[in-house]
């Protein structure tokens, strides 16, 4: 990762990329959430990263916790549904093991990303192979993790990334067995779902902004 | 996309200005987007709260004034409210002997509700207590799914539950009476047509002429299984059948029957749909004692209808005849 | 087409059926289709009957009542009912005091109830009044047409001249109010889909996806104009226009403003036209002291919605917070 | 007309003709009546023509005036909306003038055919060209009366369903100034009548079955 290391900066140009990419695929995560759920994944993230930004241009909040915190209330605040609790906490969680860090080297941002997952699992009890979030984000930190030993933070970034793209594309045999699409049964199998869709842009920004 | 909105942005907090304009026993707080009712709180008595997405009304904020809920919280439509919605209006509800959650079962709705309860214990001291409804039985396996989904039931537990706090019992004698009627009560619904998200702008699916959707929710998502067009008959066999096989509804008390319209179902189709269903109910040994039809529970502008089933004993039966005094169900004052 | 039904030429007769057994406190003659308060005739009082076409759902067996109706004919989906109907609950509601038909202004209605108050007169000897609504500002050039349509006003001059038989007003009294009622209102509908009448089994009209008809009535048919969709802003202005041009409705008492959906239209839309109405007579210096919103008379499965105003004074609004106890409109008992 | 004159059996021909060309035109009548009105006129004369029908069946009217005023009660309680006092009133008024004779020369039943129409002018207050049912009864009555002189029967009645085609085609550029039809205003120009269009079929069904 960024050879000086991860600082409010790099972690605002990352929210920030993540806002941009849900924007555009506002309509695509709507479509998803049409076939097996209820039409407004897109619409909440859209809104809630709106709001997220906008926190962000205030400029209030200093230095890696308190930003991560900050994203995180603001998605508990303004997305609802099922996608609001855990994206919330992931940020959440994250800003906990940051702690008052100032700069945050490969490996704590590696550990940070994984409390955050580890909240969301905890927030919602998703299992491998649930068809959620889940499925993309814990590639990604296991990829993440792997490659940090060997390779580049970029590299290991990418592999992540890659990582979650897989998880997320892996997602579309599969039957949920949580969340609202559970209740579609064998019918949810063939659709891709729409919160690992999201979480990969999430970990794609990272790889875009902090490689 | 056909409807009666400006911009689909602002359809929630439009809609919440009609009902304030509309309604002076209400008190709405637009900024938090809460249904207050207007002598919030009362003093001494259990606080009843729900919410949750909108697109269903009159299902929360029309349920809000004396004889059922104190407040209510709107999300966008479909979309849960969020904790600091509901943390807000517990605060403006409690009269001292604390509040109770009505939670629908969809797992962002028991999520929110779940972080505003943690947030509730921590921030303000008000005792909360929250009752999950539970009763659709178009979801099976729950071990394999988020659980059943609340939907109809959830109604009767607003009006039933806040019949309980006027009558002053205490918070758990409240959430007991929440819990009984959700145990007692099971719903199973269908759809004739898709409705549209007004954010989404197009329908969530589509349905051919010839197919409905039978075992959907009330979030305009498609169903478990798809079905040529049947009629009314046929309709309510598809849906008495499993409410009858989940559960025995043969007590003594007799029975609640609740049809109801998911928005875009006239009356007169709601009262054939009615009649279907009571005469299968009568060949299969369960009495009727209490009725209610309407669009009550809704899913936007969705075609098609539930049923719900509630076994009735003299104390639900009391209960469910003491007087209410809301926007979308008013007897006896 | 798709619709809860059975039988099309059952539909009428099957929600009939639904309808006595949903509601203990109506006494249904399914031969004569005829809805009946069950304690009627009620000695004493002016009997109020009124009718129509079916599919205008609760318009107006769902208005039957302590407070208003005490029976009401249906007929047909959007066909008057026959005049041995009328008589038949004319002669089922007499208690002594005569009996107020409540005809709305269409051809067939007017006829139909026209014969069966000659009937009345030869046959039966009861007094009968018969006041005709016309409320619909849609239709211009009256002397060019069958006159104005009796749309929303006839929700309201049943629940006024109801509450006002309960008074124990003598038919001339009892007349005089739903005269006076109809002559203080003025309503205006709009259509964003059209509906489908079961015998006819296809949509009455079509209607782009990207147009809305303007100044229908509530039997389907097209409006007088179709203008491209706008949103509910300039929708709203479409219909309170030419309500105000008609009246003045800037009168001390105030108005009763009454958002009707035609039946698809969910809560969410009908409290947004609300706001948007509301906001227009604020500016137009119109006062609103009572409000009602929902679907009460309906053209089946039609999305869309229309604005009756009426004018209040002291005696009218006494008249319209007196208890009232229908399916369709309770309060006070 | 017929050469021994028109009885209670020609009458009974002539309203089951009209009752089978109403059941064979039920689709036509209803498409017409949902371009400028509320799609129920086929269905309405339909349920009272059945009705009508099954009272020939059970036979108990003996007799022109018995039979036709039996016709008149059962569509009055039976159609419904605007047609069934029209027509209803056409048949009671055509029984009064009737009265109790058994057989109907021509120029009496001319006669009673223009009470009938009286009558609907009575009930409904039509006017020529208002876009009714009169547009296409009135010539009618007009057309018998004018061939009755001259003509044989067959013929006389011939011209007069002649008269009355022409008269409901002439409604489709009419502006409707009675009945729903009016409420569309201009709207109502380029339609054919749904009641001139039953009323046509009346009374080829006479000439049908009384010539
Ligand atoms: N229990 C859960 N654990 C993890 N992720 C979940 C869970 N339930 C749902 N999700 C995720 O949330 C996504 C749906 O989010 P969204 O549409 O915004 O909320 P809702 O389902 O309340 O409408 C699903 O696609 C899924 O990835
Ligand atoms: N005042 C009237 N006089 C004569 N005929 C009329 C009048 N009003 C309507 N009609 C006829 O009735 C026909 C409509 O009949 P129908 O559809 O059965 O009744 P409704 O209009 O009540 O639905 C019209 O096409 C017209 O020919
Ligand atoms: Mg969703
Ligand atoms: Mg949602
Ligand atoms: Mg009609
Ligand atoms: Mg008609």
């Amino acid at each position: 990762m960024a050879g000086a290391g991860i600082d409010a900066a790099a972690l605002d140009r990352w929210i920030r990329a993540f806002a941009a990419a849900i924007t555009e695929h506002e309509a695509e995560l709507t479509r998803l959430d049409s076939a097996i759920g209820d039409a407004d994944h897109g619409a909440n993230m859209t809104r809630g990263l709106k709001a997220v930004v906008a926190k962000l241009d205030d400029g209030a909040a200093t230095g890696p916790g308190a930003l991560l915190k900050q994203t995180g209330m603001t998605l508990v605040s303004t997305v609802g549904g099922a996608s609001g609790p855990l994206y919330g906490t992931f940020f959440l969680r994250m800003a906990t093991a940051v702690g008052d860090t100032d700069t945050l080297d490969g490996a704590a941002f590696a550990a940070a990303l994984r409390a955050g997952v580890e909240g969301v699992v905890a927030r919602g009890k998703a299992e491998a192979g649930d068809k959620t979030m889940y499925d993309a984000l814990a590639p990604a930190v296991d990829a993440l993790d792997a490659a940090l030993g060997g390779e580049d933070a970029a590299g290991a970034l990418s592999a992540a990334a890659a990582a979650a793209a897989a998880g997320r594309d892996a997602t579309t045999p599969m039957q949920a067995r949580k969340g609202r699409a559970s209740y579609l049964g064998e019918r949810s199998v063939g659709h891709q779902d729409p919160g690992a869709t999201s979480a990969a842009l999430l970990v794609q920004a990272a790889a875009d902004t902090l490689g | 996309m056909k409807k009666l909105i400006n911009d689909p942005a602002d359809v929630v907090t439009e809609a919440l200005s009609g009902i304030a304009a509309a309604h002076p026993d209400l008190r709405v707080d637009l900024e938090h987007k809460i249904i207050y009712r207007s002598d919030a709180p009362v003093q001494g008595k259990v606080g009843l709260l729900s919410g949750g997405g909108s697109g269903h009304e009159p299902l929360h904020g029309g349920f809000v004034g004396p004889g059922m809920l104190d407040a209510a919280c709107a999300g966008e439509v479909f979309t849960s409210p969020v904790p600091d919605q509901m943390l807000e209006a517990t605060r403006g509800i409690d009269g001292g002997a604390g509040v109770l959650h009505i939670v629908k079962n969809y797992t962002g709705d028991v999520m929110n509700f779940e972080m505003a309860a943690e947030l509730a214990a921590a921030d303000t001291g008000v005792e909360v207590v929250s009752v999950v409804t539970n009763d659709d039985v178009a979801v099976q396996d729950s071990l394999y799914t988020a659980g059943r989904r609340g939907v109809g039931v959830t109604v009767l537990v607003e009006k039933l539950a806040g019949a309980a706090a006027d009558e002053g019992r205490d918070l758990a004698g409240v959430a007991a009476i929440a819990r009984r009627v959700n145990d007692a009560g099971r719903s199973m619904g269908m759809a004739l047509t898709s409705c549209t998200v007004p954010a989404a702008g197009q329908p969530t699916f589509d349905l051919p002429e010839d197919e409905i959707e039978i075992g959907i929710g009330i979030h305009g998502e498609p169903g478990r299984r798809r079905v040529p067009l049947a009629p009314a008959r046929e309709v309510a066999e598809m849906l008495v059948e499993p409410i009858l096989a989940d559960r025995d509804f043969t007590g003594d008390g007799g029975t609640l029957l609740f049809v109801n319209g998911m928005g875009g179902t006239p009356m007169l189709e709601l009262y054939v749909m009615y009649r279907e269903v009571s005469q299968i109910l009568a060949k299969a040994g369960v009495g009727v004692a209490r009725s209610l039809v309407g669009p009550y529970i809704t899913s936007l502008e969705m075609a098609g209808c539930s049923v719900t089933l509630l076994q009735l004993d003299d104390e639900l039966m009391r209960l469910w005849d003491a007087p209410v005094r809301t926007p979308g169900m008013r007897w006896g004052a």
